[in-house]
């Protein structure tokens, strides 16, 4: 599948250049657009008042598999969440490329807790419904969530089935054949696994019966 | 020392090969443990995605669950999966380093009649054979040394980060010990610990397929023969992909990937059946292992 | 419960002083002022702008002489900070200065506190406790001692050659004692210095002989302190000589020894060069070490290893200055002041692997490229790199061990300066293209900015941004080979990847790894990170927690050379202050046996460290030498009759102070 | 974490904290959170004296009869006594101590010894914070108001026990 943006230079075509040349953009920011106390409120919920001590060094960035794939590198979502660029932030693709690999986590010289945060920013990504309608990864968060709600354990066969049925159908078929290699291997089983005690599950996750995410 | 072992989702589908093996490996090195009972996902990383304190609870509806089922004493639960590993450690972090987390966590088992009194200690397969029980305790049984074999070990993200205390977490070391005492010769490349993508290989492939074909290519540089890991995850991208790497990236790479604990049972002579081997798409090629007696290793 | 035990009559002043906005924003002064007036004993209570000011300070004098006062109380900042000052004003205002009590509502209750209730509710019963303690405060006599005017300076770097050639020049006598072979420190081992570029050595070694010859030094190398007693004044030290196995006094320096030992080539790494290049078990550590005596390392010399060695060295020596017998010499001395100038180590670059140290041959630390490129160095100044390459591209990485939680929390100051230096030395060394990766740019110091610019227009590659990597994994073609330095060009926003020869890693600055030792030995604190503590941050920064010991140079913190010799000659200054005044006002908190209650039981003999207290044998009483006490009280507390009182700290003070502080507990 | 400074105070009572801390250490470090401005709980009262060796377990039991709350006692840390080993006496006397006050029914949390640096004002804030807390759940120890009940149960014990004499001598 294609990326939803392209953000590195290096990938555009000469025309989409001569393009850009010509046309104009606006680009300011004025303090009123800005929700202030975004970054204090995101810091709250990714393990202490860490984010607020970044020093830009960009140390997470530099060690990010992904940042080349990013539309703004993490050390910049660190600075926009400070500095209150809520709807940047919530709609970027950084928050969703992010593999949860910690190396930004191990190597931050502020000891901040990226990957809480990039966490932290997901959901509440999903809460404002902000997140590009058919970008694969929140829709695989969900339908993990909802298949594991309902019994307690994940099937990843069938979570690429949903999956691909709420992004991309088609898909479904360009993946057959490597899928079909898998059965034959015994590595993707048509049986759905599931707890004895659904009843624990459900009591720990009560109030989320529906599935729905809060 | 007795362990309890938590099998993960995954291994019980494309990582099957994982299970199998690890079991054989276990048990021909009398090493006991049993399944933690009705075990639930951990939630990976997904669910964290969605609520945090539900994924906390998820994970530690297992921890709780350990302590009924071992009453006394620390718990060492064994988790062979990278992201299990992960979640498990981290919960099990964050219920002692915030109390809040706590609270809120035992609040949600106290309804489903459960509670978690922090005698968990999580523990990767390879932590285990390696510095419980030894290296030199491998060596002893080992019939079939795995001589000029070139091994690259691939540890992977979660299982070294940022949790782990049994190695270092850029530059771990510990698999290429075990390869080395198995006989074989551990590669060194800098990308033992370079993220695979984890399942951005089935969301965002373009991505995904990159990050393997940086991986695959710079261990087929550096002479490997064979690629290691200790997560299915890791295996599953670096193995099924190669095919659709070479199409669109025109590459030439051709590596087997395989589990550890599938090298050691081979080293230790047992069937490959047992191991899982032929669930792997392309079967490490072995035949230049022999047995000290001469004759050539049987199940290969 | 105030009618006995109290000295004359009670005519209480209370002072409050706002400190400006310090105080007043947060305590209710007036409230204060208003409250004590209703205790008892208070003649007077005001408020004041600044207490310490000399307005503020007259007005306690004019108080005394008017009002016939007979307590002062003064509720301001810590008595740590005017104590001193307000017991001169009251002493001056014709009353034995310690009938003063200060209370502290500044940095015990406004800075720290928001509530300003409760603020005003604590420093009201904190008046209220000094108001009750003054009851039994006494007319003491000041107690002086004599300062003895000789002087050891620990520490043979630029901080302790400076500290001891300004206090010598003056006259007096320096004890200079040096852990290593050879003064200089790291100074001797740097090329140039920024941002003059002169060459170290030209600067430094004039000072180094100067040390060695003048008559006013007593320079002891290769010697460590073993021992330290005594107190402000009278010093007694105890030096440790380690044998260096030449004698000294016979020894020329001409080297012939090293050139004729049995080893042809050096095979133990060099710590001058560190360990860039090899010395031989007999060596000097560089040219123009002082002193200039060899010496023999037994760790690698054969004789010392197996006795069966030809011994061509002490053949080679006319003067027979070889001694293989010598043994390690203790010395011991008197001096009245102390200076450490222990200086600091360098950041152990191993520790973040991610930077390849150790295991990529051409990462190099700043101090090895120092030496790579000194004309005296291991090369002989030409730039070869560990596999015998001139490099083409260089990385310097700023901040290694500095600014990070995860090793070093602080800003090691110097990094950023002597990195544009060897960028600097490194162009014009080889032309090569030279990287530098930093997180901010430090350059305030005098004449920095300036340099910082010099090196922009010398076309040195600035990108801010952490290194995250040095490997070498190449993905292109143009990278295989080199070392690949990841950072995130943070000016830019993009991830880049710069593929070169030599990495830099310009580690910081951290305390000697012996430093709690040293701090233990000379009884002073260190900071959290582990250099030693300045009596005061800002107003006392040379100064220690012990009187008469004094700190100069990057054993306090990082600095570079100009601040640490500034340094040295403020605590040269601070030392000859004492030497001059030839005494030192001690505080008169002694304790001192009450005869007629004491048992004889001898409780308090082994609890005293300092052995001051004795036992009359004829009286069987207990008795304490003033001379000794120090004033901890420990005795005191300890005594089972209650017959040691301790000057200042009487246990009727002490009560008085808990029932001031207590007395309105509402009742509950 | 909140402050003790803008908790909420619902009642009027307040933990009253006596602290002892030593010239050298404990009371330079909280001089230190002044100058850094570290922000605490306005609860805990300083005395100062030369060391921690100097605080007679007396001045404990004083503090405690006369309204505190609970006793805070601050030195150097093991090993950097100004005086050596002062901090070495005080540990071993608040030992025996621990053990009275357990007998006089004092709860463990109202007294504590900490340690702490000179450096350490960071310490001296954490310590005071939650030390005010501790003592906060406890509520007040009100050992006067005990006192005087407790005299006047003395006082009906003696009018009992005198007013029987007088009834024997009747």
């Amino acid at each position: 599948m294609q990326l939803p943006t392209q953000p590195s230079i290096r990938q555009d075509e000469p025309s989409q250049k001569i393009e850009k040349m010509k046309r104009v953009v606006r680009r300011i920011k004025f303090e009123s657009e800005l929700d202030l106390e975004f970054g204090e409120r995101v810091a709250e919920k990714a393990y202490g008042q860490k984010l607020l001590s970044c020093i830009q060094c960009g140390t997470c960035s530099a060690t990010c598999p992904l940042a080349h794939y990013m539309d703004y590198t993490p050390r910049k979502i660190i600075a926009m969440t400070r500095e209150g660029f809520k709807e940047e932030v919530l709609n970027s693709l950084t928050i969703w490329l992010c593999a949860s690999c910690y190396s930004c986590y191990v190597q931050c010289p502020r000891q901040i807790h990226i990957t809480d945060v990039m966490y932290a920013l997901k959901r509440e990504a999903i809460r404002m419904g902000f997140h590009p309608k058919r970008l694969p990864i929140p829709i695989l968060a969900q339908e993990f969530y909802k298949r594991v709600l309902k019994d307690g354990r994940n099937t990843e066969s069938w979570l690429l089935v949903s999956l691909y049925l709420r992004t991309n159908p088609f898909k479904m078929f360009k993946e057959a054949l490597l899928g079909l290699k898998l059965f034959l291997r015994g590595r993707l089983t048509i049986g759905k696994e599931h707890v004895h005690r659904r009843d624990q599950i459900h009591a720990i996750l009560e109030h989320k019966k529906g599935g729905q995410p809060s | 020392m007795k362990y309890l072992s938590y099998p993960g989702c995954s291994l019980r589908s494309t990582g099957r090969a994982y299970e199998e093996s690890l079991v054989a490996v276990f048990q021909a090195l009398e090493i006991q443990y049993e399944e933690l009972k009705d075990w639930n996902c951990c939630g990976a990383t997904s669910y964290v995605s969605i609520d945090e304190m539900d994924a906390f609870a998820l994970a530690a509806r297992n921890l709780a669950l350990a302590e009924t089922q071992s009453p006394e004493g620390t718990i060492n639960l064994i988790a062979p999966c990278s992201a299990c590993y992960l979640v498990l450690s981290k919960t099990e972090r964050y219920l002692e380093d915030y109390p809040d987390v706590s609270a809120n966590v035992n609040a949600k088992l106290d309804k489903a009649g459960l509670h978690y009194n922090g005698r968990v200690e999580i523990r990767h397969p390879l932590d285990v054979l390696v510095n419980d029980y030894g290296l030199e305790n491998i060596t002893k049984r080992i019939t079939y040394p795995l001589k000029g074999l070139k091994v690259a070990c691939y540890y992977g993200c979660q299982v070294v980060r940022p949790f782990a205390k049994f190695d270092h977490s850029h530059y771990p070391v510990t698999m290429d010990k075990l390869v080395r005492a198995l006989g074989a010769e551990s590669v060194d490349w800098p990308l033992k610990t370079r993220c695979c993508g984890g399942s951005l290989t089935g969301t965002t492939q373009e991505a995904g397929l990159r990050l393997n074909r940086l991986l695959l290519k710079e261990a087929q540089k550096r002479g490997a023969d064979i690629i290691l890991t200790c997560c299915p995850l890791c295996q599953h991208n670096l193995e099924c992909y190669q095919e659709r790497i070479n199409r669109i990236y025109k590459e030439e790479i051709d590596l087997p990937v395989a589990y550890f604990t599938q090298l050691i049972g081979v080293a230790l002579g047992l069937p490959e059946k047992e191991l899982g081997m032929q669930r792997l798409f392309k079967k490490p090629s072995l035949e230049h292992i022999t047995h000290p007696k001469g004759e050539i290793a049987n199940a290969w | 419960m105030h009618g006995n035990g109290h000295n004359g009559p009670i005519r209480i002043g209370f002072y409050v002083c706002h400190c400006g906005h310090n105080i007043a924003s947060i305590v209710d002064v007036k409230a204060v002022a208003d409250y004590v007036k209703t205790l008892p004993g208070v003649t007077l209570s005001c408020e004041y702008k600044y207490m310490c000011s000399d307005p503020g300070q007259e007005l306690i004098q004019k108080d005394i002489k008017e009002l016939s006062l007979t307590r002062i109380i003064v509720a301001s900042c810590s008595p740590l900070l005017h104590e001193h000052t307000f017991r001169v004003a009251v002493e001056k205002g014709g009353l034995n200065p310690y009938y003063f009590q200060m209370v502290n509502i500044r940095e015990n209750v406004s800075w720290v506190h928001t509530d300003k209730k409760a603020a005003t509710e604590k420093a009201q019963d904190l008046a209220r406790a000094a108001v009750q303690r003054v009851f039994y405060h006494k007319a003491l006599e000041t107690k002086h001692v004599k300062i003895h005017p000789d002087v050891l300076v620990v520490g043979g770097g630029i901080a302790g050659i400076h500290a001891a050639l300004t206090l010598a020049n003056s006259g007096k006598k320096v004890y200079l004692v040096e852990r290593d072979p050879t003064i200089g420190g790291h100074m001797a081992m740097f090329d140039k210095t920024f941002p003059t570029l002169d060459c170290a050595a030209c600067i430094l070694t004039p000072k180094m002989s100067q040390v060695k010859n003048h008559p006013n030094i007593t320079l002891w190398t290769y010697s460590e302190v073993a021992n330290v007693d005594g107190y402000v004044g009278n010093y007694k030290i105890t030096v440790r000589r380690k044998p260096r196995y030449i004698n000294e006094d016979l020894c020329v320096g001409c080297m012939d020894c090293i050139e004729k030992c049995v080893y042809k080539e050096g095979k133990t790494p060099d710590e001058f060069n560190v360990g860039l290049s090899k010395r031989k078990p007999v060596y000097i550590p560089f040219p123009q070490a002082t002193p200039q005596i060899v010496l023999i390392d037994p760790e690698t010399c054969i004789e010392f290893k197996s006795g069966r060695c030809k011994k061509t060295c002490v053949e080679a020596c006319d003067r027979k200055a070889i001694d293989f017998n010598q043994k390690e010499e203790i010395k011991e001395m008197d001096v009245g002041t102390i200076i450490l100038a222990t200086g600091y180590q360098t950041f152990d670059a191993k520790r973040i692997p991610f930077y390849g140290y150790g295991k990529y041959p051409n990462v190099y630390t700043s101090l090895e490229v120092e030496r790579l490129v000194n004309a005296s160095g291991p090369t002989g100044g030409e730039l070869i790199l560990r596999d015998g390459r001139h490099p083409k591209t260089v990385g310097i990485i700023h901040c290694v061990g500095s600014r990070d939680k995860n090793t070093n929390r602080w800003c090691s100051r110097t990094c950023c300066m002597y990195s544009l230096k060897l960028a600097h030395l490194l162009k014009e060394h080889t032309e090569a293209e030279v990287y530098n990766f930093y997180i901010d740019i430090r350059a305030a110091g005098k004449a920095y900015e300036e340099f910082y610019d010099k090196l922009l227009d010398e076309n040195v590659h600035f990108i801010r941004g952490r290194v995250a990597e040095v490997s070498d994994w190449a993905v292109r073609p143009s990278e295989e080979g080199k070392l690949i330095i990841r950072a995130e060009d943070t000016m830019i926003g993009i991830v880049r990847r710069i593929p070169v020869d030599m990495v830099v890693l310009a580690v910081g600055m951290e305390p000697q790894s012996d430093s709690q030792d040293v701090r233990r030995m000379f009884n002073i604190s260190c900071s959290t990170e582990g250099f030693f503590l300045e009596r005061h941050p800002k107003l006392a920064p040379v100064d220690t927690f012990t009187d008469g010991i004094f700190i100069a140079g990057a054993c306090q913190g990082p600095k570079d050379i100009p601040d640490s010799v500034a340094q040295a000659g403020a605590a040269a200054a601070q030392a000859l202050t004492l030497i001059d005044t030839g005494e030192i006002e001690l505080e008169p908190n002694t304790a001192f046996v009450v005869q007629e209650v004491c048992s004889g039981c001898r409780t308090c003999l082994t609890i005293c460290p300092y052995n001051a207290i004795s036992r009359d044998e004829v009286k069987q009483k207990a008795y304490i030498n003033e001379a000794l006490c120090k004033g901890c009280g420990t005795c005191v507390a300890a005594c089972p009759s209650g017959s040691i009182k301790q000057n200042l700290f009487e246990d009727e003070m002490i009560f008085s102070e808990i029932n001031g502080l207590l007395e309105n507990t509402p009742a509950v | 974490m909140f402050t003790a400074d803008e908790h909420p105070k619902t009642n009027t009572w307040e933990p009253r904290i006596v602290a002892f801390f030593c010239n050298w250490c404990t009371y330079t470090a909280a001089d230190l959170a002044g100058v850094s401005r570290l922000r605490h709980a306005p609860n805990a009262r300083i005395i100062r004296v030369m060391c921690s060796g100097r605080v007679d377990p007396q001045f404990i039991l004083d503090a405690f009869s006369k309204g505190a709350d609970g006793v805070l006692v601050g030195g150097c840390h093991p090993g950097d006594c100004h005086y050596m080993e002062g901090n070495y006496k005080a540990l071993r006397r608040v030992q025996l101590l621990k053990r009275m006050l357990k007998q006089m029914n004092i709860e463990e949390y109202r007294f504590r010894l900490e340690w702490i640096s000179a450096s350490e004002g960071e310490r001296v804030k954490t310590v005071i914070n939650e030390m005010t807390e501790q003592v906060r759940k406890l509520g007040p120890l009100g050992l006067p108001k005990k006192f005087q009940e407790w005299d006047k149960e003395m006082d009906l014990l003696d009018q009992t026990v005198n007013g029987k004499e007088e009834a024997v001598h009747a």
